[in-house]
């Protein structure tokens, strides 16, 4: 299998003031083309600017301390190198938005969001792009795709914007796509189809996708490897199979008892022992120590 | 983020915001003026000395280091003038912007907070209130209540008080719909406790900015109506009569309108700064 | 969008009119001072006055004069002024013109440029470029027009007299406007000195009343700008590799215009108040500078009129902000 | 009256709700000099609750569960219905009214940091209760208790002299729950208090609730949209749609064999921390246009057909059975006609004899038949004969007595025993010919039209008890009454097929068959010329 992404190393800080705080440490990530990988964590734990770095829009006060990011654009060898990359190879890389409520602009048309992505990519006269656009949904299974071009993002119901969003993330055919925690904010039905209908779509294209969640059952029952973060590390990294199954850090086995389960309702939860939560966050400050001497 | 650590106290993120230091220094040296102004000035702001009119500021040829600033028409000195001129404009500020906020914040809670008739009835008031011009207004208010100090607070407080009443009739309603309030009727708090125990005090941080600037409206309010000559008596100093009569000599001594009008936009400047520091270091803790 | 809509804003708008009305009425009947005292000199007589009192009605109650004055508004009468002994409704339409081209004006000056600065400060968000922007804007912001008028005067007429400081264009000129629209007259009957003299006069008070106004819409579009831009699409267009200055443009600036606009329309009611001072410094010859001499001549008719016009350029503003709001935002246009 | 009495019998419900509706005024659309319009948010939900008893309500989000909760303790006033607490009518009481007892209602919200006055530190905020109900008025006191309430939750009672934004999301919710136990509620609402929780702060936060429902005794109502959270903590549960009940149970019942479609979906919807990469095959594009609320699931119910001796009857038995069924009653007038079925598909299907035409028998079979949730009156007969018909009246009075009186005694027999069940699902077999009168058919026509105004009747009147009830109105179908008819027929076992893809879907009106929907659109179009059409093609 072709790599198509590499984070080697790599280590992000955000500048508050003078200081810089660091936000990842030493991540270690490597993609070969087709996979699902899930990136799972709870809230602070990296996971999202992890995203964020990948698609090179760190937030100002991000700065990369250590590290890289090295892509390969669908086909050709592996990229190594600074972050930014110019605008035709970021059509080689997309994303999935969490909240399909903000994440279409409000005063345009459905339509004309999607002519002005897929212009960048194609040289298509309108007409065209348009009839493109309508496939796209069409694929998507939207209903109705000619109606939708011409609605405004505020006529959509949420699981239909995120299918909207979808369509537009593989319109530019993508070799990577960030998906950050695309179905959190929708309803349970919703997201089991929206889950769906990106695992087809991936099949169908053979795209990567670094899917982003604090759901462990999403990536269960969607991905093929998983990451597990903490304070901005990688503490565990496997096939979903056996990371599941035999999970070896203590920490990826306690969070696997502390989330109920409704065919197990008679199992008591064990909380997370803050403990061990403590612990996770000395060892982040040892980390940070070393780096420094 | 919350992070689990205390904040440091809000003094001292006050005076560590360069723009409240500066308002607050300003209100500061008004403050030491119009309480000082006998013994800080170094005329009696009304003595007339009409040989010695038009003396231009000490430094400029022809100037008398007596009158450090000048004189004007009628030979009064202009530093004396100005110095009690501060103490005038402060009155105003306080006691209007004090008033207008007071009448605003109250008819603004009960009409966020009660919705229905009584906000019908209050935003209504304040909907054709702000259809006349404010300046005109207050002209016309005046006019009705005679020329003085009072008339012209009076006047600011019916004209301002929408100002407040509007600001905070939102925010109001922003602040109820959070389950803090909902948890305050959970545990049986009579509903005008839950509007001045628990609302009121989110209200506080909005308030100040909103007082810091109503009280530079208010000194520019005085200021028109004085120029206008609706205001205290002509003779009286403040700083709408020096710029009234400034504003006849103009071409012959700028200064006469320039020190007014430069005391007056310092002011203005430095009440709009002190609210800005103040919602800067605020803001956080309001927007979470 | 329907005309139903249009219909109900107005009708909406009715009550405030009647408000403002009544209020002004009532308000000025309270005014101590003696109007036909004053325009009579003082060799009157007392029937001289009485009669006098009778021809403007002011001998009847309060309730009676309002009515029968309700009853004149109807039919488009708004009196006749005590202190100039002309028609109302001629003098307002007469002095309306110059107070709008001059607002106009100074509109457009305020929107241009905070448009530049609000768009230029996001597109230079946390450099020094934006620092000073907002330092200027703060500066700009915390001045009423009052005190621009004043300061410009002493700078631009008095220290460096390169402006004009007094009236509406040079007295040697000799126009004779049928509008009183003087700027746009001139432009169409080809007498561009008028123009130029006009426009010259123009620039001062247009500067004060614009200034405030610019300052505080430059902020709240600067604010509401850096809040879309905070936003999940934005970052989605940032994602598709779109330039920093297409997505200010193509994708945040309509939806930062709408809380944007819907402010500097109070904002701009405010601008119509600022006239009356304005122009009073000026010596402009509008409806503001009017409205001054009004009261102190305790002129009732005139300023009741004065106070309706007022009134129903703020509601017509409004309106007319409401509108664009709802073209901007494809949310409110429900049906 | 004496709450304390009531309790000590033991049995009765700390919260009961009858019938309660919600509805909330609708600012944007007022009219001008009309009273606001209010928009119904929740019909008729019924509910029970007892002491130390857990009640989970569900659904998705819109569905108004929070609505619910705010109504439960009284944030929000029902606008119909009742609403009793410790056996006392709370609908109606003024705020000033409900303070004595606000202390007994409590209510944990979703965001732990909205819920908490900003400028109030947590000790303040923990010890308020305490001071209001005044049984501990000095406030030292209370702040000990307010420390000793803290260390009760988990926390450390140092951190009550912070304020609520310097805390976490978990510490700030078990604050939130130490403030509502201080002051001994016997109903607490907890409403998604652990969505906004990570996942290891959520078991800390659900762990604690459970405790103190058992330490404390207290009546729990837990809102969520989280089925597994739902399914670890609660004893019962309810399902909510669109503000309305769509079933309620005891939750291992609820899990086992969900009666709703909906409840399914939503069950199957949870993805479990096990991999499984087939989850994601099994996804059905539900097609949602009927009465959600009310679709049902065959997996596992309980049904009653009648008329099973042939045709229909007998293949809509043979799909229940093949759907997965967990019990399918097959009437007949006569049982050896049937016999077959029973054993065909022994242990699932039950025969019992049943005329529709006797009042007695079909009484006496409800009453032994009291788990049906499903039942489809497809019995039935058809004639042909004009008006100087041999039969003469008799005929008429049969297809009357059948069609028309046996389907109204039926559903007058069942209605109770479905709404014992907490609803279910009524299915009337007709025909085509309920819109239509032709020639030679005219009694048959009529009885068949009067079925069908019973129905829609039967439907109006079962709507608050949350029955489903389906009219099917098929074309000409292959079985042994339709011999005559020249073809296109449709074979018996789509009809079958059709019915249980309608049942699933919550359709109220089924046109089965392509005769039968273009019938239907003819019908909207020219309906006399349909008739022509028909009768046309009818034999003779």
């Amino acid at each position: 299998m072709t790599k198509i992404l590499a984070v080697r190393d790599l280590h992000l800080a955000m500048r508050t003031g003078e200081k810089l705080v660091p936000v990842l440490r030493g991540i270690n990530l490597n993609l070969p083309q087709g996979e699902v990988h899930g990136l799972v964590g709870e809230s602070g734990a990296g996971k999202t600017m992890l995203g964020r770095v990948i698609l090179d829009i760190l937030p100002p006060n991000a700065v990369v301390t250590a590290g890289h990011v090295d892509y390969a654009t669908t086909g050709s060898p592996i990229k190594s190198g600074g972050r930014i990359f110019s605008n035709r190879e970021r059509s080689g890389i997309s994303l999935i938005p969490q909240d399909p409520m903000t994440s279409l602009n409000p005063v345009k048309k459905i339509g004309k969001q999607m002519v002005e992505i897929l212009n960048r990519a194609h040289t298509d006269p309108p007409r065209a792009l348009q009839e493109r656009a309508e496939a796209l949904l069409a694929e998507v299974r939207i209903k109705k795709p000619k109606e939708v071009l011409k609605q405004y993002p505020h006529h959509l119901s949420g699981g239909m914007r995120q299918r909207v969003l979808i369509a537009m993330a593989f319109s530019s055919e993508p070799g990577i796509i960030i998906a950050d925690e695309p179905t959190t904010a929708l309803d349970v039905s919703v997201q089991r189809r929206v889950l769906r209908l990106i695992r087809d779509l991936q099949k169908e294209r053979n795209t990567t996708i670094l899917f982003v969640t604090h759901d462990l059952g999403v990536v269960a029952k969607l991905c093929d490897k998983v990451s597990l973060m903490h304070s901005g590390m990688i503490l565990e990294q496997g096939l979903v199979s056996e990371v599941f199954h035999s999970p070896s850090h203590p920490y990826t086995r306690s969070l696997l008892k502390a989330i109920p389960r409704y065919d197990q309702p008679h199992e008591k939860l064990t909380p997370v022992a803050e403990g061990l939560q403590s612990q996770l966050l000395d060892e982040a400050r040892k980390y940070d120590q070393q780096r420094q001497v | 983020m919350p992070d689990g650590r205390p904040d440091l106290p809000l003094t001292y993120r006050i005076l560590h915001e360069p723009r409240a230091v500066f308002g607050l220094i300003v209100l500061a040296l008004m403050l030491l003026a119009a309480v000082f102004a006998p013994w800080l000035s170094p005329h009696d702001p009304l003595e007339q000395d009409l040989l010695s009119s038009f003396l231009p500021p000490s430094w400029q040829a022809n100037g008398d280091p007596v009158f450090l600033l000048g004189t004007d028409n009628l030979g009064r000195d202009i530093v004396s003038r100005l110095i009690y001129g501060a103490r005038t404009a402060l009155i105003v500020a306080l006691v209007a912007a004090a008033l207008a906020a007071l009448l605003g914040t109250v008819l603004g809670m009960l009409a966020g907070f009660y919705g229905g008739k009584t906000d019908m009835l209050i935003s209504r008031a304040v909907d054709i209130w702000m259809s006349f011009p404010a300046v005109l207004l207050s002209i016309v208010l005046v006019a009705v209540i005679g020329a003085g100090l009072h008339a012209v607070i009076i006047a600011i407080v019916i004209i301002d008080w929408t100002r407040f009443c509007r600001v905070i009739r939102a925010e109001t309603m922003v602040q109820k719909e959070r389950d803090y309030v909902s948890s305050a009727v959970t545990i049986g708090l009579p509903r005008v406790r839950i509007l001045f125990q628990e609302i009121f005090p989110n209200l506080i941080p909005l308030l100040i900015v909103l007082l810091t600037l109503e009280m530079g409206i208010a000194i520019v309010v005085e200021t028109i109506l004085s120029f206008v000559g609706l205001s205290v008596a002509s003779d009286t100093p403040t700083w709408g009569n020096l710029i009234q009569e400034g504003r006849q000599y103009i071409h012959q001594v700028p200064w006469l309108l320039g020190l007014p009008v430069a005391c007056v936009v310092l002011t203005v400047l430095g009440l709009n700064a002190l609210g800005d520091g103040i919602k800067e270091v605020i803001d956080p803790e309001t927007r979470q | 969008m329907s005309h139903w809509y249009l219909i109900n804003r107005l009708l909406l708008a009715l009550p405030t009119l009647l408000g403002a009305v009544t209020i002004t009425f009532v308000l000025l009947r309270v005014v101590p001072g003696d109007p036909i005292a004053m325009m009579t000199g003082p060799g009157a007589t007392e029937a001289d006055i009485a009669q006098l009192r009778a021809h403007y009605g002011l001998d009847q109650s309060i309730v009676d004069q309002f009515i029968i004055y309700l009853g004149q508004l109807f039919t488009g009468d708004f009196g006749t002024s005590i202190s100039l002994r002309q028609d109302v409704g001629e003098l307002i339409a007469g002095r309306l013109p110059v107070t709008v081209e001059l607002v106009v004006i100074a509109m457009c000056i305020a929107v241009g440029f905070a448009l530049i600065l609000a768009l230029k400060g996001v597109y230079w968000r946390d450099r020094w470029p934006e620092r000073l922007i907002d330092s200027f804007i703060g500066v700009i912001v915390a001045i009423p027009d009052f005190l621009w008028a004043l300061s410009l005067i002493l700078i631009l007429g008095v220290a460096i007299p390169v402006m004009p400081i007094f009236g509406r264009m040079d007295l040697t000129i000799s126009f004779d406007s049928w509008t009183n629209f003087y700027l746009i007259e001139s432009l169409l009957r080809g007498r561009f000195e008028v123009t130029r003299s006009v426009l010259y006069h123009m620039v001062l008070p247009a500067l004060s009343l614009a200034l405030p106004l610019m300052a505080i819409t430059a902020r709240v579009l600067k604010s509401c700008l850096n809040a879309e831009m905070n936003r999940e699409y934005i970052t989605l267009a940032r994602t598709r590799g779109f330039g920093r200055l297409r997505i200010i443009y193509r994708e945040a600036l309509r939806n930062a215009l709408v809380p944007a606009t819907a402010l500097s329309g109070v904002q701009f009611t405010f601008l119509i108040g600022g006239t009356v001072l304005v122009e009073r410094i000026f010596g402009y010859p509008g409806i503001g500078n009017m409205a001054i001499d009004a009261v102190i001549n305790r002129d009732l008719p005139l300023i009741q009129g004065l106070v309706l016009t007022f009134a129903v350029l703020f509601i017509l503003v409004n309106l007319f902000i409401d509108i664009c709001i709802t073209l901007i935002d494809p949310r409110l246009r429900y049906a | 009256m004496k709450p304390a009495n009531m309790i000590s019998n033991g049995k009765s419900e700390v919260i009961l709700a009858k019938r309660l509706g919600v509805a909330l005024p609708n600012f944007a659309a007022k009219q001008w000099f009309q009273p606001t319009p209010m928009v119904p948010i929740l019909r008729d939900i019924d509910l029970r609750a007892h002491k130390g008893q857990c009640l989970g309500i569900v659904g998705e989000s819109g569905s108004g569960k929070t609505t619910l909760g705010r109504a439960l303790v009284r944030l929000l006033k029902p606008t119909s219905g009742e609403l009793l607490f410790e056996g006392r009518d709370i609908t109606c009481l003024d705020e000033a009214a409900l303070r004595p007892i606000r202390n007994r209602l409590q209510m944990i919200f979703q965001e732990p940091r909205a819920a908490l006055n900003p400028r109030r530190r947590i000790d303040d905020a923990v010890s308020q209760p305490l001071l209001t109900y005044a049984k501990t008025t000095n406030n030292n006191e209370a702040r000990e208790q307010a420390c000793e309430l803290l260390r009760q939750v988990g926390l450390d009672p140092a951190l009550g002299k912070r304020y609520p934004r310097e805390l976490s999301g978990g510490q700030l919710q078990r604050a939130c729950i130490a403030r509502a136990i201080s002051i001994r509620p016997s109903l607490i609402v907890a409403d998604e208090i652990v969505s906004g929780l990570d996942m290891s702060s959520q078991a800390q936060v659900l762990n604690l609730l459970d405790e103190l429902r058992q330490q404390l005794g207290l009546c729990v109502i837990f809102i969520s949209h989280d089925l597994s959270v739902v399914r670890s903590i609660c004893d019962e549960v309810i399902v909510l749609l669109d503000g309305r009940q769509v079933e309620s149970g005891p939750v291992s019942r609820m899990f086992s064999h969900p009666q709703r479609r909906y409840t399914r979906s939503l069950i199957q919807a949870v993805p479990l921390p096990e991999p499984d990469s087939d989850w994601l095959e099994d996804v059905i594009d539900e097609n949602e246009t009927g009465n959600r609320a009310k679709a049902m699931n065959i997996e596992g119910t309980t049904a009653l057909v009648t008329g099973t001796s042939r045709g229909i009857g007998r293949e809509l038995v043979h799909a229940l059975v093949k759907r997965g069924a967990k019990k399918v009653y097959a009437t007949a007038r006569n049982l050896t006609d049937i016999e077959d079925l029973e054993k065909s598909c022994s242990g699932v299907v039950e025969t019992l004899p049943l005329d529709i035409t006797d009042d007695t028998a079909t009484l006496e079979t409800a009453e032994q038949c009291q788990d049906v949730e499903l039942l489809i009156n497809n019995a039935g007969v058809n004639r042909m004969s004009g008006l100087l018909a041999a039969e003469g009246i008799d005929g008429a009075r049969l297809e009357m007595e059948t069609n028309y009186f046996g389907t109204l005694r039926m559903c007058r027999a069942f209605a109770p025993v479905l709404k014992n069940n907490g609803g279910g699902c009524i299915v009337n077999m007709l025909s085509i010919l309920s819109h239509v009168a032709l020639p030679l058919m005219g009694s048959l026509c009529a009885s068949k039209a009067a079925t069908l105004r019973l129905t829609e009747g039967v439907r109006a009147e079962l709507d608050a008890s949350n029955t489903l009830v389906i009219a099917v109105m098929p074309g000409a179908v292959d079985t042994d009454m339709s011999r005559d008819f020249p073809p296109p027929k449709m074979p018996a076992a789509e009809v079958a097929k059709a019915v249980l893809n309608g049942i699933v879907e919550g359709q109220e009106e089924l046109f089965p068959g392509e005769m039968a929907s273009g019938l239907r659109e003819g019908l909207k179009a020219d309906p006399k010329g349909v008739e022509k059409e028909l009768a046309g093609y009818l034999p003779g």
